[in-house]
Parts: structure tokens; C-alpha cells; sequence
């Protein structure tokens, strides 16, 4: 019974390790980081959803009849191409902030738009 | 034959692990590439011992598109490092 | 034939116009002009669409010629065929408004690029409303927010980038707990089609999974709504965007939210299970009421007009909330002519603006002072926008506070009506002292003499206002529309 | 170990030390999508999480900077939200259904389709291929628009240079002289690289593989060209121009597929009257669209790839 | 095929081992240079081992082929890397503990 709800756990703890990155580093490259681990242990999740036991690769073969389910593995396969999509989108702000300001840490960049703000 | 792939793959685990183990601990950037490039082969071989464990070993694809990546990561943060390397002395000078 | 494609071509119209767009984007003109035109195919299709459904037929469009639920489809019906309109309505409007600003605020070598991050956008936010597959929601949901972080990021300011990114970072961690949510549904159920989850889950009975991916659901739509505590990427994101991006985007991308909260809430869940079983009311009428009293408040110590604007959407968010969690079928009919409505003063606003931005820059308010005069249309739209934010009678904004109001009254919940009397008030202040600025102060010497903006600017400007008061002057289609949806959403209606 | 990579990328303070660390997390991650059956998924995962995006993450620590600061908030109250999510969904998990459980709803309702009728009803073995392609084709092509939409992001932040002078810092001397090694070994490879990618391109009907992944394998071709050659040569090879073209060509041909089929009077996306017979439509359509997908991804990955690499020369 | 088997068994054994000596090397070894010759030595003979031992395994097939193209790969790619991060490292100024610079120093 507890054995068979460990995927999950193992996933929520990534899931949790990645969540924490985000909202508490404050570098923001880490914080990009923390959420492709994010991003990759719900895609663990998803594809242990569609395991089977005792089956294999969705990929027809000979002598055998028992499947995994293929449309985890399809949404996955979409869903990662989207993170890689933000990743790199996410990066290149990083790139064009550390280009305009200086600084990649999430603390300094919040005191000089203070600063600005207060100035107009 | 099966008990000798499982051991060779807990083997292979155990060798990943170890790397793991000094990937973490560094000390030095390189270290830490090498330890990833020794990850990355064992991977590589695991992938292909696990394929016969599990009797289909029409997958190898898999494993020698590992080999490619593998290669190539390692290449590109050499690169990086040594950019990176230029530039903090760029900016001390 | 054409006919029964259209549910189908009104996102893969500008879907394919995007990367036409992209290989013109060298000519800005064309790529312009295409935009243009396409946003008015799209605004043709979806009033197409609503005479198609107007009698309370649904369309049902299998992608790949595949039944739901093993292929996608896409559904049209009542509830969704206003939120359709009203976003190809705003697109159809401020694109061709575009041009202008985009020219003065945008280096020419990225312009090309904004149309086509523009078109996208468009297709994603179409897309949305009209999917009936929750995992295809998520990858249109991710179309459109990843083209408006380009957008956001287009600003002049050099915030605009760390606005950009904070969005980024908030819209990436909603979109994630929305793929929790949904991979717990199909866990559940086995299924992604709406419908059939609709059909699935209440035959689950009472079960924890189910409890907490409705949770998840609620805070990762929450956070593209920007629901009171998780507004906090909105204000930057609006503040620094291009003008121009910041009217299409205020006007359609948190209604787009609402509606998809609706559809989980009513048809997904069922109005049994969200309001009886997890009281999702008692988040909604708190939240909704701290965000309308605290984001006006905070509204009203804006120096930045976009700012104070965007603060005030989050106000408006919050009475879309209330209506909502008032539970019956006034308060929805409440909301959903809110999103329309303020779809329309938002845009008309944020294109005011965009037009005073064009000729004296950053919309600071000591910079409008003494504008009445030397901008006299622009100023007029602004405050008719503002009367319409505020609720004047014979505008729009009256007909759905009105709604509200009657929604509270009828549930017995006199604190509510207080409170909405109350941010109103607070509303005809800030509004009050852009007008004061403009009107009553005078053009400091120092500053250049400024004329009216150019009517490519204007005429869409004014084609809002004038919406506005249209719709509060004949609100009866509108109303009768909301109404229909909303009962048929308390019938416990499925697909 | 795979918490244990999380972890320790959570604690580490080098930037460098994490990124190496993601690329160790995603390749355990695409183990685990082994043993989970998940092949074309490990596939992916790869090339894109060790690969593609650790490439990409390096290209931005260059011109970052490799050192994070400690941070100056607490860090009590994300902890706090982290735990009270994580509790939420431990409590959750207790009434999900089993582990690998063939009689779990997600196996008996619409999969069962996709699993016993789909090899005679689509014509193509690999499900993940039919699934993705044909069912679920609108899915893939929204995909594909996110990954352009991607370059069209990332091209109006970044602009590629084709020919930056590079200031040299370093001394020079037989040091300083770029890798003959690798150049030489690159030459060899990437010829072998880019023949793998076509064949994980049309084999992927049979086998693991199909347009996505043979996109990344080809980009990987260039990116191991631009690496050991210099960015200057890569932009010669693959122009800029060309790349803007193919990106919005292979959008376009998934896209006028659907078009096609639309015009010869089916739904959107419906490959069954591409030909004669269904079986035959549905294998030409997905030959068609998993070639755009190819071509998108390919030169979206070199776009952004090209992007990133200018910005980092240019930083110094 | 027992022979076959047999021989494949010990292949594997012998891979399984030379792996591990590999690694405990790279986790043991005082410096840099020291672990990259643990690591990389015995990586290319293990890769060997098992590979010939699954192609004993696999007889006359397209995933012999397959196999075949994995250890080239490995057997190109892996002393390159090897041969780039030493001289990357070597070239950083990073020093071997039992290796006392030249006068001149390295870098100049």
C-alpha cells in the first residue's frame, strides 16, 4: 500500500526542492534552473502515471501484449518542448537585465527600480 | 545470463553514484566536468545493459544519441569555462 | 463549406498569419497591414460564430477528424463565443492603432517582431476560449504567455525587462500548477476532453485527489487572473509594456483568466462540487473584496498613470470574483458582463493613454497638466473611459456594478453592496485627479507646447468610448446573452 | 539520487557547479523515463534538459557571471509556502490511484484506443508517434508554434552578429591556439551526427525518434561546429537569413497540411484524404508534419543557440 | 551458447569491475590530474567489456551494428574530452599536487 504511492512522494520532494529555488533564490539564473526542475519532476509524475507494470515501451512488438500508456509519453514530449521554449526565452531576459542593470541578483536590481521610482 | 545483467547494472549504478559523489563535492570546476563525463559514459552503457535486461534491445538509438550529448556538453563548458575565465580577468584588469 | 471550418480558422487564422508576419517583418508596413487584416478576419469568424450559436446551439470541431475524447476538439457555445468577441473585438480595434504608436516607441528592427509576438498572442488568447481539452489549454495558454512576455519586454524602460521576467517567472509556476491540477484530473479520470471530465469526475464521488487538484487549478488560473495576493507581476507588466501592448493586454488577457476559472469552476467541476463541496466562495468573497478596497487604495498613490490603471484592474479583477462568489445566477451574469465591459473601458483607457503617451512620453501626471486644453479628444476619451471605471449611469461600467449590486442584495449581503459603493467612490478620486491635472492646472511654462494626437490614434480611441456608453445606453443583447450563459452554467449543464 | 542532485543544486552557490548539476538531474530524469517504458520521452528529455538547455544556461553564465550572492530575505517564508504545498499534495497522493496498476482509469478509458487499435487504424507501430502526430496532432503544432515563438522572444531581446571581432585577452603563445584535437574529431563526428539525425527523423514511425528529436540532434551537429570553429564560421554556414526562413517554412508546412486537408473537404488536420486510402493519408500526413517539426525545431534551437553565443562575445 | 554465455558473463564482470576500480579512483585520487586518469583509462576498456559482451549477446543483428557505433563513439569521444579538459585545466593554471611549477611558470 505505502509502496505503491512512492512515486508520487519522490516527485512531490523534487517538485518541492525545484518550487524552493524559484521562490527563494535570489540569483535569477537559479531561479530559471529551479524551474526546469520543476517543470521536469511533473513530467516524472506524468509519465509514472502511464507506467504499467509488466508492460513495455508502446511501441509495437512481437510476442508481447502488454503496453504502457502512450499519451503521458505525447503530452510530456509537448510539455517539454515548452519548457525549453521558456527556458530560453527567460535566459535571453536574463542576459538583456544583466546588460541593463549589472547585476543578475534579484535584490540589487530590486534597489536600483526603487530608486528610479522614487526619481519618476 | 539475467543475474549477470542485473549485477552489471547495479555495478554501473553504483559506478554513477560515486561520480555523483564527486561532482558534488568538487573541489575544482574540472573535477566536477570530468565526474559529469564519467556519468555520462556510464550512462550511455547502462541505457544499452538496461535494453537487454528488459529484452528489447532495439533502443540502442537512445544510447548512442547519450554519447552525442555527452560529448557535447562537455566541449561546450569548456568553452564556457575558459570564456568565463577571460572575462573575470578582463574585469580585474 | 466554409461554414463549418470556422470554429477551426478562428485560431489557425492568425496562428499561420504569425509566421507570414515573421518572414515580412522586414517591411513593417506589410507586416502591419497583415496584422490589421487579420485581426479583422478574426473579429468577422467570431461574430459569425455568435450568430451560429445565438439560439443556444453548441459547435463541436474535431481536430484531425478525430472524435473527443481521443482527439482534440474545439467547443463553441454561449459562454465563450462573448469572451471570443470581445478579444477579437479589442484586437480588431487597437492593431490597427498600432502602427502609430509602435513607430514612436519601438526600434524599427524589432517592429516586425512585435506584430508577429502580437498575432500570436491574439491566437493564444482565441485559443484558450475556444479549446474543449484541458492539456490543449495549457500549451495555448503557454502561445500566449510566452508572446507576451516578448511583448512586455518590448518596452521603452529598461523595468520592463525585470517586469517581463518577474512575469515570466509567475506565469511559468502558474502554468505548472495547472499542469499539476491536470495530470491529477487525468490521473483520475483517464481523460482530457472537458466534457468528458465534466461527465467522469462527478461519478468519483468524494475523493482527496480530486480536492487537490481543484486547489491547484484555482491557484495556477489565479495567478494568470493575478487574484488578489498573486496580482504582483500585473502593475510592472502593464506599466512598461508599449502602450499599445498594454491596451490589448489589459483588455483581454485577464478576461481570458476569468473566463477559463469559469469553465473549471462550472462545467469542469459543476457548481455542486466547487461552491457546496470545497466553498470555494468563502476564498473568492474575501479575496475579491480586500483586492477591490487595498489595490484602489494603493491605485490612488500612483504618480505613473499605466501604474495607477493597472492597479485598478486588479481592483476590477476583484469584483469579477465577488460576482462569482456571490453563487447565483445574477452574480455570474454580474461577472461575465464585467469582463466584458471592462474589456472595453480598459482598452478605451490604456489607448487614451497610449495616444497622450505619444505626444509628451512618460504618462507621469505632472506631465498632463494643462493637456485639456492642447489635447482636447484625447482628454474627452479619457474621461469617458474613467466615467464608465467609475460606474456613471448610461455607461457601460454601470450596467455590471449594477448587476453586482443587485446579485448582493438579493443574497442579503449588505456589507458587499457597501463595499462596491465605497471603492466607487474611491475610483471618482483617482480618476478625479487626472482630470484636475489636465483641466484645472496649468501647462507649466517649461513644457512644449503639445497638439492633438493623430487620428490613426484617435478614431480607435474613440470607437471604445463610444462602445461604452453604447453598451450602458442598450445593454439588452448584452445582458441577455450573459444572462443565458450564466443559467445554463447553475443547470448544471454539460457539454 | 535524484533528490540528492535537487538538493545539492538548491544548496550550491556556484553557478557553474548547478548547471552541470541540472545536466546530471536531467539525464537521471530521462533514466527514469527508461525504466518508465517513457523512450521517446528520455529521448527528449536528453537532448533537450543535458543538452539544449545546459548549453544554454552556460552561453548565459558567460555573460552573467558565475558567483550567486547570498540572499539577503529570509528564507522562512518560502519554505513555508513549499511545505504547506507539498503537505497538500502528500494528502492528496493518499487517494490517487496505484502505481503501474493496469486496472488505473488512465489505462481502461481513452487509451485503450490509442493502444489496440491505433497500429491498424493510423498504420505506424510506434504509438507515441501516432498518438502525437494524428490524435493529438493539434497539440504538436501548437508545439511547434511555442518553439517559434521562442526564437521570434529571444531574436527581439538578442541579435545575432554574424562577424564579431573577438578583442584577444589572452596571451598568445602555442597555448592559445584552439583545440586541433577537437577540430579534427569534430570534422569526423558531425558528418555521423547529422546522418543520425535523419534517421532518427524517419525512422521515428518504427522506432524512438520523429521530428522533435531529430531536430536537436541536427542543431547539436551545428552547435558542435560553432564550438570548436568559432561563431563566425557557424553564421557562415547556416546565415541568419536562412534561419528566419526555415523557422517559419516548417510552421508553415505543418500548418498548410491542415489547410490541405481542409480544402479536400475534411476537418483540420485529418491526413486520412492525403491519399487514396486512409492508412496511406495518415502516413503521408505524418511524414509531412514531423518533417516542418524537424525543420522548426533545427533551426530555432541554431537561432537561439547563435543569439546567445553573440551576446556572450560581444559582453567582453 | 552456454560457451557464449559464459564468456559474455565474464565480460560483463570484467567491465562491472574496472568501472568500479575507475571510479573509486576518481573519488580517492588526491588531485585532478590523478582522477582524470583513473577515470579515463579504465572508461574506455569498461566500455569495451560491455559492450562486447552484449554484442556476444545480440549475434549478427542491426543492434549489433548499433552497438558497434556506441563504442566508436565512446572510443572517440571520451579520450577527446579527456584530452580537452586536461589541457583546459592545464591551461587555467590548475597545478597537480605532487608537480612543482618551472621557473618560468606555465602561463607566460
Amino acid at each position: 500500500m505505502v509502496f505503491s504511492l512512492f512515486n508520487y512522494w519522490v516527485v512531490i520532494v523534487l517538485m518541492m526542492a525545484g518550487f524552493y529555488t524559484v521562490i527563494a533564490s535570489g540569483n535569477l539564473v537559479k531561479k530559471i534552473v529551479g524551474l526546469n526542475i520543476f517543470q521536469t519532476s511533473v513530467f516524472i509524475m506524468y509519465i509514472s502515471v502511464g507506467k504499467v507494470i509488466g508492460g513495455t515501451a508502446p511501441i509495437v512488438a512481437a510476442n508481447t501484449e502488454l503496453y504502457s500508456n502512450p499519451l503521458p509519453h505525447v503530452l510530456i514530449l509537448t510539455a517539454i518542448v515548452v519548457g525549453v521554449a521558456t527556458t530560453a526565452l527567460g535566459l535571453s531576459l536574463i542576459m538583456r537585465i544583466r546588460q541593463a542593470y549589472g547585476t543578475v541578483e534579484e535584490s540589487e536590481i530590486l534597489d536600483i527600480s526603487t530608486r528610479e521610482d522614487e526619481a519618476g | 545470463m539475467t543475474a549477470m545483467l542485473a549485477v552489471a547494472t547495479i555495478a554501473l549504478l553504483a559506478v554513477m553514484l560515486m561520480a555523483l559523489i564527486r561532482a558534488l563535492s568538487g573541489p575544482t570546476v574540472f573535477d566536477r566536468i570530468l565526474a559529469v563525463n564519467m556519468f555520462g559514459t556510464k550512462t550511455v552503457l547502462l541505457i544499452a545493459v538496461y535494453g537487454f535486461l528488459t529484452g528489447r534491445p532495439d533502443f540502442l538509438d537512445l544510447s548512442i544519441f547519450y554519447a552525442l550529448i555527452n560529448f557535447i556538453g562537455v566541449i561546450a563548458v569548456l568553452k564556457f569555462v575558459e570564456r568565463v575565465g577571460e572575462n573575470d580577468e578582463a574585469e580585474k584588469s | 463549406m466554409i461554414q463549418d471550418h470556422l470554429a477551426a480558422l478562428q485560431v489557425v487564422l492568425p496562428l499561420l498569419a504569425a509566421p507570414l508576419c515573421f518572414l515580412l517583418a522586414r517591411q513593417r508596413l506589410l507586416a502591419w497591414l497583415l496584422t490589421t487584416l487579420v485581426s479583422w478576419g478574426c473579429l468577422a469568424i467570431s461574430l459569425a460564430l455568435w450568430w451560429q450559436v445565438r439560439d443556444g446551439d453548441v459547435i463541436h470541431y474535431a481536430f484531425g477528424g478525430w472524435d473527443a475524447p481521443w482527439g482534440i476538439e474545439y467547443v463553441v457555445d454561449r459562454l465563450n463565443v462573448l469572451v471570443l468577441v470581445i478579444v477579437s473585438g479589442i484586437a480588431a480595434i487597437t492593431f490597427p492603432a498600432a502602427r502609430c504608436s509602435v513607430e514612436k516607441e519601438v526600434p524599427e528592427d524589432r517592429q516586425g517582431l512585435l506584430y508577429t509576438a502580437l498575432l500570436l498572442c491574439l491566437a493564444g488568447l482565441l485559443g484558450i476560449t475556444i479549446t474543449g481539452d484541458a492539456f490543449n489549454l495549457f500549451v495555448l495558454l503557454e502561445i500566449s504567455s510566452l508572446s507576451s512576455y516578448t511583448l512586455i519586454s518590448l518596452g521603452r524602460d529598461r523595468r520592463a525587462l525585470t517586469a517581463s521576467f518577474q512575469y515570466l517567472v509567475m506565469g511559468t509556476i502558474g502554468a505548472t500548477f495547472i499542469l499539476i491540477g491536470v495530470g491529477i484530473l487525468y490521473m483520475l479520470t483517464g481523460t482530457l476532453n472537458m466534457a468528458d471530465l465534466a461527465v467522469r469526475l462527478p461519478a468519483l464521488g468524494e475523493s482527496r485527489a480530486m480536492q487537490t487538484a481543484f486547489g491547484f487549478l484555482i491557484i495556477g488560473v489565479g495567478l494568470k487572473l493575478a487574484m488578489f495576493p498573486l496580482h504582483l507581476w500585473l502593475p510592472n507588466a502593464y506599466a512598461y509594456a508599449p502602450s499599445i501592448v498594454s491596451a490589448f493586454m489589459a483588455a483581454t488577457a485577464t478576461k481570458v483568466a476569468v473566463y477559463v476559472m469559469v469553465r473549471y469552476l462550472f462545467t469542469i467541476f459543476g457548481p455542486a462540487f466547487s461552491f457546496t463541496e470545497m466553498h470555494v466562495q468563502l476564498l473568492f468573497i474575501p479575496v475579491g473584496l480586500i483586492a477591490v478596497v487595498f489595490t484602489s487604495i494603493v491605485a490612488l498613490f500612483q504618480h505613473d498613470i499605466k501604474r495607477m490603471l493597472a492597479y485598478s484592474s486588479v481592483a476590477q479583477i476583484g469584483y469579477m470574483l465577488v460576482g462569482i462568489g456571490l453563487v447565483n445566477v445574477s452574480g455570474l451574469t454580474a461577472a461575465l458582463l464585467h469582463v466584458f465591459n471592462h474589456a472595453l473601458m480598459k482598452g478605451a483607457l490604456f489607448l487614451a493613454l497610449g495616444a497622450t503617451c505619444y505626444r509628451i512620453g512618460a504618462p507621469l501626471i505632472d506631465n498632463l497638466r494643462g493637456l485639456g486644453k492642447q489635447m482636447p479628444w484625447t482628454m474627452a476619451a479619457f474621461v469617458g473611459g474613467g466615467l464608465s471605471l467609475i460606474g456613471v449611469p448610461l455607461t457601460a461600467g454601470f450596467i455590471s456594478k449594477w448587476y453586482l449590486i443587485l446579485a448582493a442584495v438579493e443574497r442579503g449581503w449588505w456589507p458587499v453592496v457597501v463595499i462596491v459603493v465605497i471603492s466607487s467612490l474611491i475610483a471618482v478620486i483617482y480618476i478625479w485627479r487626472v482630470v484636475e491635472a489636465a483641466y484645472l492646472q496649468e501647462r507649466p511654462d517649461d513644457a512644449a507646447t503639445v497638439t492633438e494626437a493623430p487620428l490613426a490614434l484617435l478614431v480607435p480611441t474613440w470607437i471604445l468610448v463610444l462602445a461604452n456608453f453604447w453598451f450602458g445606453v442598450n445593454p439588452g443583447a448584452l445582458t441577455a446573452l450573459a444572462g443565458d450563459a450564466a443559467s445554463v452554467l447553475f443547470g448544471g449543464y454539460t457539454w | 539520487m535524484l533528490s540528492m542532485t535537487a538538493i545539492a543544486v538548491v544548496r550550491l552557490r556556484s553557478l557553474f557547479g548547478v548547471v552541470m548539476l541540472f545536466g546530471i538531474y536531467s539525464l537521471l530524469s530521462a533514466l527514469i523515463f527508461v525504466v518508465l517504458d517513457a523512450i521517446d520521452v528520455a529521448f527528449t528529455e536528453a537532448a533537450v534538459g543535458a543538452g539544449v538547455s545546459t548549453v544554454f544556461m552556460l552561453a548565459t553564465l558567460v555573460s552573467t557571471g558565475r558567483e550567486e550572492k547570498p540572499s539577503r530575505y529570509s528564507p522562512l517564508l518560502p519554505l513555508g509556502v513549499v511545505v504547506v504545498t507539498g503537505a497538500a499534495l502528500v494528502w492528496g497522493t493518499l487517494d490517487m490511484p496505484h502505481f503501474g496498476d493496469p486496472g488505473n482509469p488512465v489505462h481502461v478509458h481513452v487509451a485503450d484506443r490509442y493502444v489496440q487499435v491505433s497500429p491498424t487504424e493510423v498504420g505506424i507501430p510506434n504509438m507515441v508517434t501516432s498518438v502525437l502526430a494524428s490524435y493529438r496532432g493539434y497539440d504538436t503544432m501548437g508545439e511547434v508554434i511555442v518553439i517559434f515563438t521562442a526564437l521570434v522572444g529571444v531574436l527581439s531581446l538578442l541579435t545575432i552578429r554574424g562577424h564579431v571581432t573577438v578583442p584577444r585577452h589572452r596571451t598568445t603563445g602555442p597555448d592559445s591556439r584552439p583545440y586541433p584535437v577537437l577540430q579534427v574529431m569534430a570534422m569526423l563526428l558531425i558528418p555521423f551526427i547529422l546522418v543520425f539525425a535523419l534517421y532518427v527523423q524517419f525512422h521515428g514511425d518504427f522506432g524512438p525518434g520523429g521530428g522533435f528529436q531529430a531536430g536537436v540532434i541536427f542543431a547539436s551537429a551545428i552547435i558542435l561546429y560553432a564550438l570548436t570553429f568559432g561563431l563566425n564560421d557557424a553564421v557562415a554556414l547556416v546565415p541568419v537569413w536562412l534561419i528566419r526562413v526555415l523557422a517559419a517554412a516548417g510552421v508553415l508546412i505543418y500548418g498548410g497540411t491542415g489547410v490541405v486537408s481542409m480544402l479536400r473537404g475534411a476537418n483540420y488536420l485529418d491526413y486520412d484524404v492525403l491519399a487514396h486510402d486512409p492508412v496511406h493519408g495518415q502516413h503521408y500526413g505524418i511524414l509531412i508534419i514531423e518533417l516542418g517539426v524537424g525543420i522548426t525545431v533545427a533551426t530555432v534551437m541554431i537561432g537561439i543557440f547563435f543569439a546567445f553565443v553573440s551576446r556572450a562575445e560581444g559582453s567582453r | 551458447m552456454l560457451v557464449i554465455d559464459i564468456v559474455s558473463g565474464l565480460l560483463l564482470l570484467a567491465g562491472s569491475i574496472l568501472g568500479l576500480s575507475g571510479a573509486w579512483g576518481l573519488l580517492k585520487f588526491p588531485d585532478f590530474y590523478a582522477r582524470v586518469h583513473a577515470a579515463s583509462i579504465t572508461d574506455t576498456l569498461c566500455a569495451a567489456c560491455f559492450v562486447a559482451a552484449l554484442m556476444l549477446q545480440a549475434s549478427f543483428s542491426l543492434v549489433a551494428v548499433k552497438l558497434l557505433m556506441v563504442l566508436l563513439l565512446l572510443w572517440l569521444t571520451s579520450p577527446t574530452s579527456g584530452h580537452a579538459l586536461v589541457k583546459a585545466a592545464h591551461r587555467s593554471g590548475l597545478r597537480a599536487v605532487t608537480w612543482t611549477p618551472p621557473a618560468d611558470g606555465g602561463r607566460s
